[in-house]
Parts: structure tokens; C-alpha cells; sequence
């Protein structure tokens, strides 16, 4: 009985590993999906474009239930992929107790931070590069007046909230930021039309420059300033082109590039902390020909200078996750 | 009716089956209409959900999950209640869990599971409680109720999550873990004993033995004893038990309640047997199929075992699906459209046809 | 025996073409054959009779004739011609109306939107109403048929109610009317009224076919009479020839012994006595309105009645189903009519024995086996269970056996579910499972409705038996031939009241049929 | 609370419950004519997809609109097949469309579009454009009628005027037609109907198509006026809570109308203020969201004067032997 139970545990291992070449990386978005066109795009991006140069190949798949992801990273640790790539924080509580069953697997985090020897975990400094585009959204608006649509109401959102706000004042002393979350679940991350109403009561508020860091959500936002005729900026990936002319900018944030890193190391993936911040290129702003019009010299040259003076640790935006608390209001 | 029509059998068995295979044909269909090969799928998920211990995990995983809500639903089929709601009551059970287990210091797994059986059946039966009391008392529809109920437990967990149990430092809308004392034996502890070897991923644990237990006290509960004999006599006809004596309220309150409590009960599974913590929408639908397999199991306690096995298999294997081609798991949800529409809502389709099949056979024997 | 089956030795038939006939029509559902071979000629301008007992397939009949059914074989010919009628569509365009026993009737609409739903003859309504109302006028005069074309049905009594329906047959310009039963819910005088629009109706041309099982009825207004046993269609006489013994003989197909055979009653003591007992249902309309009365050991009192003037509701509120208020002692203990106390199950347990005037909606579960149904209702009975948890299955098993033997329930299978037996049968597993635990005091509620002749001669020598044992019976029917044959005094009751109380041999139909329409002659 | 925030909430109100109130009214047909219809949310969610994903294809949201309501005509019918014509049971019939609906449009869109079960955004005539109402301009001034006339209702998709114009007219073929004056029987008493020759399952069907054909606007009015694509699940309850408001207004067609607006500004001001701060307590936006279906349990408990179905809802009609 013992034997037949091993054996048949052990072909079935190997059906699973079989046609799957040992230590693929594998990478698993958190929900919002792949194709949000903000942060697991961005996520995307990355894998894609180190399959495009290595020709290597990589597993993905989408979460779509808070309960599945302990599954799915067991799944693809199970199955023998190295390393594991994961986007959101809501990943760190199932990484963590997985993390510990396969010490010979490296995992990779994004957005959250999990204290184990073959963790490696990314974060980013998003109240810096949010602070930029404060800045061209006070200098660019003409009511005094813009806004900001979050995506769930957590700390992390709170961050780009707050740097946000610290930029419009630090630009326009007088200027007014009104900011809404869309939800305080998941579900915030993808629900187009409650962003779009959130931005049209933002607007009827006086609001002619939006800024939606709500992933999936966000679509609905920029769509509904585009509709209304007033300025948008897009998050985590470049959206400047998905309402060519009317999106101010994108604050980006290179979850490509961690992605990209993390597949190029492989199996050798060095674990720990990293910090992806503005001087290290971690977070920024995205200039194309899609709103090359709307940036003025006078706003390049004042980013110019505040990037330089934030890298250089000059200007320090205040951080709201190491406090909880913001120098402008958030609420 | 049918049954002068048809033996007996060939309704509870013979009928549920047909139905199921039109179902898959009629997936195998879609699978293939968007350019997939449904052996091939059918292949992956026998082997995903099946072929190891690992599989095999997560498929009694979500069998218990099944075992749990069908035998919720079949329990109030059997007094003619139509409870939706046991994805709210299950729900609902999470809190009881997590109030259970983050705030009691249990000295160890089985104090805590009990405890948290307990504490799930009653918030689950706290939850269908005022449909049920609605439907017996006033008259509302509990069909409508429990859909409603649904939606506010989801606003419940909603809040409760984001604003009372997330721990102040936490962004997910999810409690802290529990206490690793309480983390509840798993097939690959349980099995361990006997010498079996066992995955010691998959989640499955000594809650299948519990939902097996139940299944099997919902058996006599409804065929021995005087509650379940008034129970079903109070399904088969609402004026003939009032005829009898049988109160119609008590019946929906009681038939409710334990419906309630079971479906309650499945949050010790998915939240202690699980992630042990909860997280939203920890019931990830069980609830609702709950409702496709006790109408395949033709709302009996043992009937149901095989039909939550089989969607256990069907989420395991949609699962593995999903990872291994470019088949969306929604395909499982699907598959569970189908079969709850052919068992449930076109079951005249199929019986028609076997009853003229078996008229035929009657009369030439 | 006059076994004319196809009506040709009528005398002058040939002449004219019938109104209606009906060659070889066949039907069954499932393995029940309803109809065999039916053949029948309806005269123009002739109120035809069609009688036979319950299941004896004249409804089915009529169900195919207005296009519900479609026969198995067989041809219909209206008129003559050969007609093909596949849906009442198809009847209604024949000239065929029907008033069915149930009526069929949209309650919370208008008489007016009830008359022309279905031919109002224009997409919109406005025309159309004021079109019918112009007609509704003209019918109402011509044939005593006034009702108020603006009141909701649901406001309308019965009788009202009946001329809706009637109206609705005319106003398609119906030819052939067909009614079923129609004078179940009625009184003596609303039959009457009835009766009289139908002769009123003949005089105009209109043929009339009229279903019932009452031979009195038969007699009184039919000009020929057809009747169907297990489906056949066995004779077609002319009413003025043949006699009610006569057609009692072909409707059952043996000699048929319409009086029970019983000794004098030996009344004891009283059993129950009710004072004041009222009833008001949901809707707040009072059913009972103050009921009196005394039942001994030993007797049978009969409570005669047109159906729907509270005899339901009495049974009821005696078997503890609903709620009344009065006061009643059943062996000198008061009685909680609140319902707070008491219920069905209390009621049993201090010996008050139900069989329920319908048994498919509540004195029996239909798919329950025959031994669990022997036990239902008394499953608390101490001899049932095995322990304080588990009911004892054998033991129930056991006694059905036992019970289903003594009361000749064929076939004898306490395992077969309950609706798998005949009519008479079904009702047999009821007096066996009320009957066999020696009530005190039995309410019976139409004991021997949809019930055989044969199985109805057990059920009345049952009754009498445990009458002769000295238990108590009340028993409620709307078949007078019934309450006059076991009852030992008679209570007639009207719209809620008893309007008098009489001993069978001292009385006759036309006295009961007063007080049954509420007309009290003397101080009752 | 000033006039710019009043009219920004009415706005917002009309088109929040623009949705909810195609979906009323075909529950309002169905249930009317005695077929229970829980499927609302399911037809819906696929009638947004169908649109949403024609629309993108031929660039027309017009073609996109009848893509939209072919789907949930054919759902319609789905229904009407298990519970008119199999005599299934309604209610299970009806949970199963939703969850085929839940399925079959992530399963299609993401093998169509292969964007993780969202279809991609409509730009241009792929979407409903604001329909901008004559004199809106000349109007604006004018006290009260100004606003509401050159700001609220100006400006919204053709779509919301069709629904708007829809409740009279539902209001009349129910009561002033002769197919009103039947399908109301059919839906109290369907032996009535078929005893006058009509036949009872031909008008059920015709209710239901055209609940197929309303919920079918609702779901394209989702996806290519409200939002500019599909993603999953994006009826997100509103057929559940279109059901809600049908049992507030009592299968009337003008309360349906007052009970979805009621209900679309619940949501609206859900989105203006998350935490609602009503002075003396702060409602979170968890409460806002539940209010519908809270409300909806106490007018079924009857609290709220009693809301009487049709009487033939949710049976299927069999002919009594």
C-alpha cells in the first residue's frame, strides 16, 4: 500500500514538472488582473520583455480570489519554478508561511516586504515620484483645484496620496487637493465606473487635474477626464497614450524593471530589501510625444530641479507609511 | 407524479446523471469553441486535481468546503426552503472563527476546532435566522431575503475586515494570523499515523472527516428521527403538516437554523484549515455550489458526498486548468451554471424522455 | 339494461345534425386510460346530462371537446363537420364556452377585463371595453345574467361569479355551453336561479351540456343523460325514460344500495360541547359566526351544507389547525381555541381523531411511503419511537402492516408512496391510521369524496362501527344522500351559522335545502 | 451643501440608476407576466460584455447595443425554456443564468481579447456619445428647471433618455393594451388565459423577451455609456438590486422609476462622501452600500406596507387534469 501510494505520488510529481524545463520563473499578478494597464501591466512588461530578449519562457497567472494565492504560489513552488514573482502586498501573509516550505525556492515580492532568507522584497518610494506630479498637476491647473482618486484606502495608497499632495503645495501654496479612495477592498482596484463617478463629483468640486493611482480602476478615472475635457495622470505604468493629449503624465513606477531584474538573476537572485527610489530610477514621471504639448518648459525645469534636490536628499517628502500620518491632509 | 411514471432509482440516479453529462458535453463545447481541446483539459484536470497526493489535497480541500454548504442547502430542500444565502452564512461563520481563534488562547488544535465549530454554526445560524424568521413569520419570500442577507454579510466582512480585525500596521483587509498551535491536522498528519504518505501542501484536513461525521448525522437526523420525519413531511406539503401538528414555524426556523449553522461550519475549513486567517471572501463561492450539489445529490446526506467530490475535483482541476492553458478558471463557474441549470431547472428535460423510455419498456414487459 | 352507446335509436335523431359528436375518442395519460372509445351525439338545443363517478373520465372528455387535450384517436364533429380542435382557440371559434368547476377567473381584474380578455377584438383596450360594455347590457337583460361590469371579481360571490363566467361563454358568441359541476358551490336556490338561465338559454337555441354527479340534478333539467364508468361512455337515455336507480346502476355497473344499513343510536354522555365558537380567517372575515353544539358517545351528527359556509373552517378549528375563540370542552377539559396552548398535536393527544375533507392536500403526504403515512400526525406516539433520540422505523412498519390488512388497502404494500393508490384506497390508509387509535371523538370531513362505490360502502360501515363502540362523530358532507344515511341528527349550516338542527326522519330534502340557502322557516 | 454638489449628485443619480432601471423594468415584464426572474444580474453582465466587445470589433456602439441585447435575449430565452417550457423550477433557473453569465463572459473575453477577461477600452463611436438636448444653452439660467434640464438631463447618453421614455411606455402597454390586459392575467391567473383560448406559454415568451431586450440596453448602457469597456463582473449586483426596486415599487412602472432613482442616489452619494458624516454618527461606506438591500428585506418583512406579487410568480402553469 506505502509503495504504490509513493510511487504513485512520485509519477505524478513528474507529470507535473515534465515539459516544464527546470526553474522557470514564474510571476503571479495580484487582482485587477494582468491587463490593468497599471501596475500588473507594468508587471507584465517586465516578464515580457526579458522572454523577448533571453527567449525564455515564464508561467503567469491571475489571482482572482483573496483565497486562492497561498495556492497559487504553492502551486508554482510545487511545480519547480524559480523564482517566483508575485505583485501586491496582499501576497506577503500567504508568502510568508509558503516561503518557509520551500527553502530551495526564491521568491520575489512586490510592493510588500517578507522577512525570509529566500525572499527578496521590493518596494518603491512612490511619495517621491507622486510629489513630482503634484507639482505639474498644481502648475498645470487653471482652477486651483485638483484631485486625487485612490484605489483601495490603505496605507500604501495613503503614501501616494501624501506625496501628492506635498507636491501640489510644495508648487502652488494655495492650491486645493481633494482626495477620494474608491473602496477599502480589493475590489477597488477594478471598478471603472465607480472611479469615473468619483472623478465627476471631483470635477463638479472644481478638480481640472486628476490623479488616479487605482490600478484597474484608474481606467475609468482618466476616461472620464478625458470625457470632461480636464487633465489626467496615470500610475505605475506609462498610460500617456491611452487618452493621447489629455493625460498630464504617468507617475511610473518600474514594477517592469523589478520583474525584469528578478527573472534575469533566476535561481542566483540575490534576497533581502530592495529600495526602488527616485535616484536609483525606482519611480518618476513619463514624458512622450502623447503630452509633450501639455508639459511646459517652466514645469520641466521646476521637476528637473526637484528630482534633483530629492535625489540628492535636499527635499525630503514625507514618507506616510513611516509615520501614518501627513503633512497635508489626506482624508 | 414521477414516481408512477418511473421506478425510483432511475429519478434519483438515473436522471441526475444525464443531466450531468449534458452539462460537460455542453462545456466540453465551450472549451472547444474557444479553441482548446477538451480531452486535453479533461486530462490536465485529472491529473492536477488526482494524479498526487498534492492534488489530491486540494481537492478534499474543496470537497469539505462542498460537503459543508451542499449539506446546508439539501437541508433546507428538505423542508422546500431555498436557502441562497449560505455563501453570507459562511461568511458570517468566518467572523465566528477568527473572533474564536484570535481571541481565546486555546491550549491546542481540537479545543479550538470545537470551539470554532461551535462559534461558526452559531453566526452562521445567527445569519439565517432572520430570513427564516421573516419567511415564517412574515411571509418573505426566503429566497429574495437570503440573496439580500448575502450582500449585507459581504458589507459586514467588508467592514469588519477593514476596520476592526485588520491589524493596525496590515494593509490587507484580513485578520493577523492565528496562532500556529492552532493549525489543524492535515491529511498528511492524519494519514501520517496509518503509514499513508501524504502531500504535505494540500490543505485538506480533519474537517473532511467532520463533514463526513455531519453528512452522516444529517442522514439520521432526517430518516429516524421525529424532527426530520416532520421536517420532510413539512416539504412534501406546507397543509398536511399543519394538519398533523407540525408547526411551520418551528420547522423553518429549525430547518434554517441548522442550515445556517452548517453552512457556518464550512468557514472552519477554509479559514482555520486554510490561510488561517480570514481573508475576504474566504467562502469563494462555495456557497452557491452548495446549491448545485445538493440538487445533484437530490438534497440527500449521503447523496451529496459524490457530488462534492466531484466539484471538488472541478475546482481543483479549473485550477490547474487555468495555470496550465490559457482556459480562464471562470471555466469552473461555468461548468457549474450547467450543472445546476440541467439538474435543477431542466431536469423535466431529461426525465421526459426516460419516463416515455420506461412507459415503452412497461408496456411491452 | 339500455345500453344504446351511440344515441342512433333516438327517436327523430336523424334529421338534424347533432350540435356536437364525438367518434371514438380516445386518451390516456401515462399507463391510466381516461377515456376509451367514447362515442356520443349531443341534440341541438337540448340540455345534455353527462354523470359518472369521480376518475370515470368526464372531465378529461370535456378537456378534449375544448381543446386542453388533445385526444390520443378519434374525431370531433361540431355541426356535423368533422372539426379539428387543437386548442380552446380552436373550441371557442367552434361556438364551444365552458364554465369550469374551478372558475377560471382573473380576481383582481374587473368583470369587464375577465369578459374580454382573450377577445377584445382590438390591440387597444378602450374600444373594446366600451364595446362589451354595450353587450354585457343587452346579455344581462336577455337572460337574468346582471352583474356589475366594473366590480373586481374577487369582491363577487360565488353564484356572481358563475354568471361571469357564463357571460364570458356568451360573449364569444358561444353556441354550446358546457358546465362542470356547476352547482357544487351553490345553493339550492342559486341552483335554481341557474337552472332557469339555462332553460332560458335552451329556449334561445344554445345547446347545453352539463356535468355533475348529482342524479337529482340529472332528472330536474337534463332532456338525455349520458353515462361514462372507468372511462367508456356505457349508455346515452332520454331523461324520460329512465330513473335514478336506473342511472346509479349504470354509473357504478352493479346494484348499488343507496341506504346504509344502522341501528338506533345509544347517545351517552357528551363528548364535546362548543358554546360561542367563531372563527375569522386571515383576511378578517368571519367564518364561524357563534356556533352551538353537543356531540354524545355514540352518535353521529351530520352538519349538512353548501360547500364554503364554514364547515371546514369548524372541523379546523376543532382539530386545533386554526385559531377560534368560544368556548368548547371536549370530556368536560376546556380547550385552548387560541392556539397557544393547543395545536393539531394536542388535539390528538387528548383523543380527537381528523380525516381531513382533503386528503391530497392534507391528510396525506403524497410521497411518503404508506407506513410512514400511517404513522404521520401521530409519529410522537410513545410506541413509535426506539428511544428518546430515534424514531423506531420497525416498529411503525409492523403496525402498517397490521392496519393496512384490517382496512383491505390494496394493493397491500406499505411500502408503495401514497400517491400510487386509487382514490378510495388513499383514503382507506387515512381512516385506518384515524379510526384505528379509538378517538373520542372523530371529525370526518367528506369521507367518501372522489371515493369508488364500493370503497364508499366500507368507509360507512366503518363509521358505523365505531359510532356502535361509542366514540363520537362529527361528520361534514355536501352529499345530502350521505349526511341523510349515517347521521343521527342533522345540523344544517349557513354562511357561518347553524340554522337548524334536525333528525333525519323527520325531515326531507326540501326543508335542508331551505336552510342550507339560509332560510329559517321556523324558530330554529 | 451648495447648488453645484446638489446638481453633481442628481447627475450622477441618473446615471447610476439609468442601469438599474432597465433592469426594473424587465423584471417588471417577466414577474409581471408570472415568471419570477432572479437572472436580471446575469443578462446584464453578459449584455454588457456583448456590447462592450462588438462595439470594440466594428467600432459602432450601435452595433454593439444589438450585439448586447441579442445576448440577453438569448438568456431570455435560456430561461424561458427551463421554467416556461420544461415547467423548471424559476428561481434555480435563474441562479444558474447568473453564474453562466458570470463565466461565459470572462471565458469569452479572455479568448477573444486575451486581457484577463476584460475587453479593451472603446474610444469614439465605440461608445454612446453625450446626446446634448435642444435650447440646453438658452435654458441653463433659468431657476431650478435650468439646471435640471440643461445639466442633468442634457448631456447623457441616448441610452438614459431611452429609459426614461421607457417607463411611460411600459406604463401604457401594461395597462392600455390589449398584450398588457394579458400578460397581467397570465402573470395572476394563467388558467384564465389559456381557458380564453390565448396561449399562456406564447405570452410568457413575449414577456421575457422583452426583459431580454430591456436588460439587454442595461447591460450595453453599462459598458458602452457608463464605463468604456467591459472588465468582469461589472454588473457588480445592480440586477439584484434592480430586483430590490421592483418590489419597492410593487410591479408598478412609475414607482419603479422613483425606486431606482432613490436607489442610484444611494450609490451616488456613497461616491461623494465614503464615510458619510451625518453630524451625530458617521455612516462608513459599507452601510451605504448595504442600504438597498437592507431596505429591500424590511419592505419584504411587510414593515412597509405589504408588497404583493403577482399571483402565478415562480409557478410553472400545468393544466389541471
Amino acid at each position: 500500500m506505502k509503495l504504490t501510494r509513493t510511487f504513485l505520488g512520485a509519477t505524478a510529481t513528474l507529470a507535473l514538472t515534465a515539459g516544464v524545463a527546470w526553474a522557470d520563473p514564474a510571476l503571479i499578478y495580484d487582482l485587477g488582473g494582468k491587463f490593468d494597464r497599471s501596475f500588473n501591466e507594468a508587471a507584465f512588461g517586465g516578464a515580457q520583455r526579458w522572454a523577448d530578449e533571453t527567449g525564455g519562457e515564464y508561467r503567469d497567472i491571475e489571482m482572482q480570489s483573496e483565497a486562492q494565492r497561498e495556492q497559487a504560489i504553492r502551486r508554482f513552488a510545487e511545480a519547480g519554478y524559480n523564482p517566483v514573482v508575485m505583485t501586491g502586498f496582499s501576497m506577503a501573509t500567504p508568502l510568508e508561511t509558503v516561503a518557509a516550505d520551500y527553502p530551495d525556492t526564491n521568491f520575489v515580492i512586490i510592493d510588500g516586504v517578507v522577512d525570509l532568507p529566500n525572499v527578496r522584497s521590493v518596494v518603491f518610494t512612490e511619495h517621491e515620484g507622486s510629489y513630482l506630479v503634484g507639482m505639474m498637476a498644481a502648475m498645470a491647473s487653471e482652477t486651483g483645484t485638483v484631485s486625487f482618486v485612490g484605489g483601495m484606502d490603505i496605507p500604501l495608497i495613503r503614501r501616494f496620496a501624501c506625496g501628492y499632495a506635498q507636491g501640489v503645495v510644495a508648487a502652488n501654496p494655495e492650491a486645493n487637493v481633494i482626495v477620494n479612495y474608491t473602496g477599502t477592498t480589493p475590489a477597488a482596484w477594478n471598478d471603472p465606473v465607480r472611479g469615473g463617478e468619483i472623478t465627476s463629483s471631483q470635477i463638479s468640486q472644481g478638480s481640472d487635474v486628476v490623479f488616479a493611482a487605482a490600478g484597474g480602476t484608474g481606467v475609468g478615472v482618466l476616461q472620464t477626464a478625458a470625457d470632461a475635457g480636464i487633465l489626467s495622470i496615470g500610475v505605475d505604468s506609462n498610460q500617456n497614450h491611452l487618452h493621447p493629449g489629455q493625460v498630464l503624465t504617468s507617475m511610473v513606477k518600474r514594477v517592469d524593471n523589478a520583474v525584469y531584474e528578478a527573472f534575469t538573476a533566476g535561481e542566483d537572485l540575490e534576497t533581502g530589501l530592495v529600495v526602488m527610489d527616485l535616484a536609483a530610477g525606482g519611480v518618476g514621471y513619463a514624458l512622450d510625444d502623447n503630452n509633450a504639448e501639455l508639459v511646459t518648459a517652466d514645469m520641466q525645469e521646476a521637476l528637473d530641479a526637484a528630482s534633483a534636490a530629492i535625489a540628492s536628499g535636499e527635499t525630503v517628502v514625507h514618507d506616510y507609511m513611516s509615520d501614518n500620518t501627513c503633512p497635508v491632509s489626506v482624508e | 407524479m414521477s414516481s408512477t411514471r418511473m421506478p425510483k432509482w432511475a429519478d434519483v440516479l438515473l436522471v441526475p446523471l444525464f443531466s450531468l453529462l449534458i452539462a460537460f458535453a455542453i462545456s466540453a463545447l465551450v472549451i472547444l469553441a474557444i479553441g482548446e481541446d477538451p480531452v486535453e483539459a479533461l486530462v490536465i484536470m485529472v491529473r492536477g486535481s488526482l494524479g498526487s497526493t498534492y492534488g489530491w489535497g486540494y481537492t478534499l480541500y474543496y470537497t469539505t468546503n462542498f460537503l459543508l454548504t451542499g449539506l446546508a442547502v439539501a437541508i433546507a430542500f428538505q423542508a422546500r426552503l431555498f436557502n441562497i444565502g449560505g455563501e453570507g452564512q459562511a461568511l458570517i461563520g468566518g467572523l465566528g472563527v477568527a473572533l474564536v481563534c484570535l481571541f481565546i488562547p486555546w491550549p491546542n488544535w481540537w479545543t479550538a476546532m470545537i470551539a470554532a465549530i461551535l462559534a461558526s454554526a452559531a453566526f452562521g445560524a445567527l445569519w439565517a435566522a432572520i430570513p427564516a424568521f421573516l419567511q415564517a413569520k412574515r411571509g418573505s419570500h426566503i429566497v429574495i431575503t437570503t440573496i439580500m442577507f448575502n450582500f449585507i454579510a459581504a458589507s459586514v466582512m467588508n467592514y469588519m475586515l477593514s476596520h476592526v480585525l485588520r491589524p493596525p500596521t496590515a494593509m490587507d483587509p484580513a485578520t493577523a494570523r492565528f496562532d500556529d498551535v492552532l493549525r489543524l491536522p492535515r491529511l498528511h498528519d492524519i494519514l501520517g499515523l496509518v503509514g499513508i504518505e501524504f502531500s504535505r501542501s494540500g490543505p485538506a484536513n480533519i474537517m473532511l472527516f467532520v463533514a463526513l461525521l455531519f453528512c452522516g448525522l444529517a442522514y439520521m437526523l432526517m430518516w429516524r428521527t421525529r424532527l426530520g420525519f416532520e421536517i420532510r413531511a413539512f416539504g412534501q406539503s406546507e397543509p398536511a403538516a399543519h394538519y398533523a401538528g407540525i408547526s411551520g414555524v418551528k420547522i423553518i426556523m429549525v430547518a434554517m437554523l441548522i442550515s445556517g449553522a452548517l453552512a457556518g461550519t464550512m468557514a472552519v475549513n477554509s479559514v482555520m484549515g486554510g490561510p488561517q486567517r480570514l481573508v475576504l471572501n474566504a467562502v469563494e463561492g462555495a456557497g452557491f455550489i452548495g446549491i448545485a450539489v445538493a440538487l445533484m445529490g437530490r438534497s440527500h446526506p449521503i447523496g451529496i458526498i459524490a457530488p462534492a467530490l466531484l466539484f471538488g475535483f472541478l475546482y481543483q482541476g479549473g485550477g490547474e486548468l487555468a495555470i496550465e492553458t490559457t482556459i480562464p478558471r471562470e471555466m469552473i463557474i461555468v461548468i457549474q451554471a450547467l450543472v445546476i441549470m440541467f439538474t435543477g431547472a431542466l431536469d423535466n428535460m431529461v426525465r421526459q424522455p426516460l419516463e416515455a423510455v420506461f412507459l415503452r419498456l412497461r408496456r411491452r414487459g | 339494461m339500455v345500453a344504446d352507446v351511440t344515441g342512433t335509436g333516438m327517436a327523430g335523431a336523424a334529421d338534424a345534425a347533432p350540435a356536437i359528436e364525438l367518434r371514438g375518442i380516445s386518451k390516456a395519460f401515462g399507463p391510466v386510460q381516461a377515456n376509451k372509445d367514447i362515442n356520443i351525439r349531443v341534440r341541438k338545443g337540448t340540455i345534455h346530462g353527462i354523470i359518472g363517478e369521480n376518475g370515470a373520465g368526464k372531465s378529461t372528455l370535456m378537456s378534449i371537446l375544448y381543446g386542453f387535450y388533445k385526444a390520443d384517436s378519434g374525431e370531433i364533429l361540431i355541426d356535423g363537420k368533422p372539426t379539428q380542435i387543437s386548442d380552446s382557440q380552436d373550441a371557442i371559434r367552434a361556438g364551444i364556452g365552458m364554465v369550469f368547476q374551478h372558475f377560471k377567473l382573473v380576481e383582481n381584474f374587473t368583470v369587464l377585463e375577465n369578459v374580454i380578455l382573450g377577445a377584445e377584438g382590438n390591440a387597444l383596450l378602450k374600444p373594446s371595453k366600451a364595446r362589451a360594455r354595450k353587450l354585457l347590457t343587452q346579455l344581462a337583460a336577455d337572460y337574468e345574467l346582471s352583474v356589475d361590469p366594473d366590480a373586481v371579481v374577487e369582491d363577487l360571490g360565488v353564484g356572481n361569479q358563475q354568471r361571469v363566467e357564463i357571460l364570458k361563454a356568451l360573449y364569444r358568441e358561444a353556441n354550446i355551453l358546457i358546465l362542470d359541476e356547476p352547482t357544487g358551490v351553490l345553493t339550492p336556490a342559486e341552483a335554481d336561479h341557474l337552472f332557469r338561465i339555462l332553460q332560458g338559454l335552451k329556449e334561445q337555441g344554445k345547446t347545453i351540456i352539463l356535468i355533475t354527479h348529482k342524479l337529482r340534478e340529472i332528472m330536474e333539467v337534463t332532456d338525455e343523460v349520458s353515462v361514462m364508468r372507468r372511462g367508456e361512455m356505457v349508455a346515452t337515455v332520454k331523461t324520460a325514460e329512465t330513473s335514478p336507480t336506473e342511472l346509479a346502476e349504470l354509473m357504478v355497473g352493479r346494484k348499488v344500495l343507496l341506504d346504509v344499513q344502522k341501528a338506533p343510536a345509544q347517545p351517552g354522555e357528551v363528548v364535546l360541547s362548543a358554546r360561542n365558537l367563531k372563527v375569522v380567517d386571515r383576511h378578517g372575515v368571519e367564518k364561524l359566526r357563534g356556533i352551538d353544539l353537543d356531540i354524545r358517545r355514540g352518535e353521529i351528527l351530520g352538519i349538512a351544507g353548501v360547500a364554503g359556509n364554514g364547515q371546514s373552517e369548524l372541523l379546523e378549528v376543532l382539530a386545533g389547525m386554526i385559531p377560534g375563540t368560544g368556548e368548547v370542552t371536549l370530556l368536560g377539559k376546556p380547550l385552548d381555541l387560541s392556539l397557544k396552548r393547543d395545536n393539531a398535536r394536542t388535539r390528538r393527544e387528548d383523543s380527537v381523531g381528523h380525516v381531513h375533507e382533503d386528503r391530497h392536500r392534507c391528510g396525506l403526504i403524497l410521497d411518503f411511503m404508506a407506513w410512514e403515512n400511517i404513522a404521520f400526525g401521530h409519529h410522537n406516539a410513545p410506541e413509535y419511537q426506539k428511544n428518546a433520540l430515534l424514531m423506531d422505523n420497525h416498529a411503525i412498519l409492523e403496525d402498517a402492516k397490521g392496519k393496512i390488512e384490517r382496512f383491505d388497502v390494496r394493493p397491500p404494500n406499505p411500502m408503495l408512496t401514497a400517491e400510487s393508490f386509487s382514490g378510495g384506497n388513499q383514503q382507506k390508509i387515512v381512516l385506518a391510521r384515524e379510526i384505528e387509535r379509538n378517538p373520542d371523538l372523530l371529525l370526518v370531513g367528506q369521507p367518501t369524496r372522489g371515493v369508488d362505490i364500493g370503497a364508499i360502502e366500507f368507509i360507512h360501515k366503518r363509521l358505523i362501527e365505531l359510532r356502535d363502540q361509542g366514540k363520537a362523530i362529527l361528520l361534514v358532507s355536501v352529499e345530502l344522500d350521505e349526511i341523510f344515511g349515517l347521521s343521527d341528527r342533522i345540523a344544517v349550516m349557513f354562511d357561518g351559522r347553524i340554522m337548524g338542527e334536525r333528525e333525519p326522519e323527520k325531515t326531507d330534502r326540501q326543508e335542508l335545502g331551505l336552510l342550507m340557502a339560509g332560510v329559517t322557516g321556523d324558530a330554529a | 451643501m451648495d447648488l453645484a454638489t446638489i446638481v453633481q449628485i442628481l447627475e450622477s443619480t441618473l446615471r447610476l440608476a439609468t442601469p438599474l432601471l432597465f433592469a426594473c423594468l424587465a423584471g417588471l415584464f417577466s414577474e409581471r407576466a408570472g415568471i419570477v426572474d432572479i437572472g436580471l444580474e446575469g443578462k446584464l453582465l453578459i449584455a454588457a460584455f456583448f456590447s462592450a466587445a462588438i462595439a470594440f470589433v466594428t467600432g459602432s456602439a450601435w452595433l454593439g447595443l444589438l450585439a448586447g441585447i441579442a445576448a440577453s435575449v438569448v438568456f431570455s430565452l435560456i430561461h424561458g425554456i427551463a421554467s416556461i417550457t420544461f415547467r423548471g423550477n424559476q428561481l434555480i433557473s435563474g441562479v444558474a443564468i447568473n453564474f453562466l453569465a458570470s463565466g461565459m463572459s470572462v471565458v469569452i473575453a479572455q479568448s477573444w481579447f486575451r486581457q484577463g477577461g476584460r475587453t479593451p477600452s472603446l474610444m469614439g463611436e465605440g461608445r454612446f456619445p453625450p446626446l446634448e438636448l435642444p435650447f440646453a444653452d438658452a435654458v441653463a439660467d433659468v431657476p431650478v428647471i435650468g439646471p435640471l434640464y440643461s445639466e442633468i438631463l442634457s448631456g447623457n447618453s441616448i441610452l438614459v433618455f431611452v429609459g426614461l421614455l421607457a417607463v411611460p411606455a411600459t406604463w401604457w402597454v401594461l395597462y392600455r393594451s390589449r398584450f398588457g390586459l394579458r400578460m397581467r392575467a397570465v402573470g395572476e391567473n394563467p388558467a384564465a388565459v389559456d381557458t380564453a383560448g390565448i396561449s399562456v406559454v406564447r405570452l410568457r415568451y413575449y414577456a421575457i423577451l422583452i426583459a431580454g431586450v430591456l436588460c439587454g440596453i442595461g447591460g450595453a448602457y453599462l459598458s458602452t455609456s457608463l464605463a468604456a469597456g467591459f472588465v468582469r463582473e461589472m454588473s457588480a449586483g445592480r440586477g439584484y438590486i434592480a430586483l430590490a426596486a421592483l418590489i419597492f415599487a410593487k410591479w408598478r412602472p412609475w414607482q419603479a422609476l422613483f425606486a431606482v432613482l432613490l436607489f442610484g442616489a444611494l450609490e451616488a452619494i456613497a461616491n461623494r462622501w465614503p464615510n458619510l458624516d451625518l453630524g451625530f454618527i458617521t455612516l462608513p461606506n459599507q452601510v451605504m452600500t448595504a442600504l438597498p438591500y437592507i431596505l429591500t428585506v424590511i419592505i419584504l418583512a411587510g414593515f412597509v406596507g405589504k408588497a404583493i406579487p403577482p399571483r402565478a410568480g415562480g409557478e410553472p402553469y400545468v393544466k389541471e387534469r
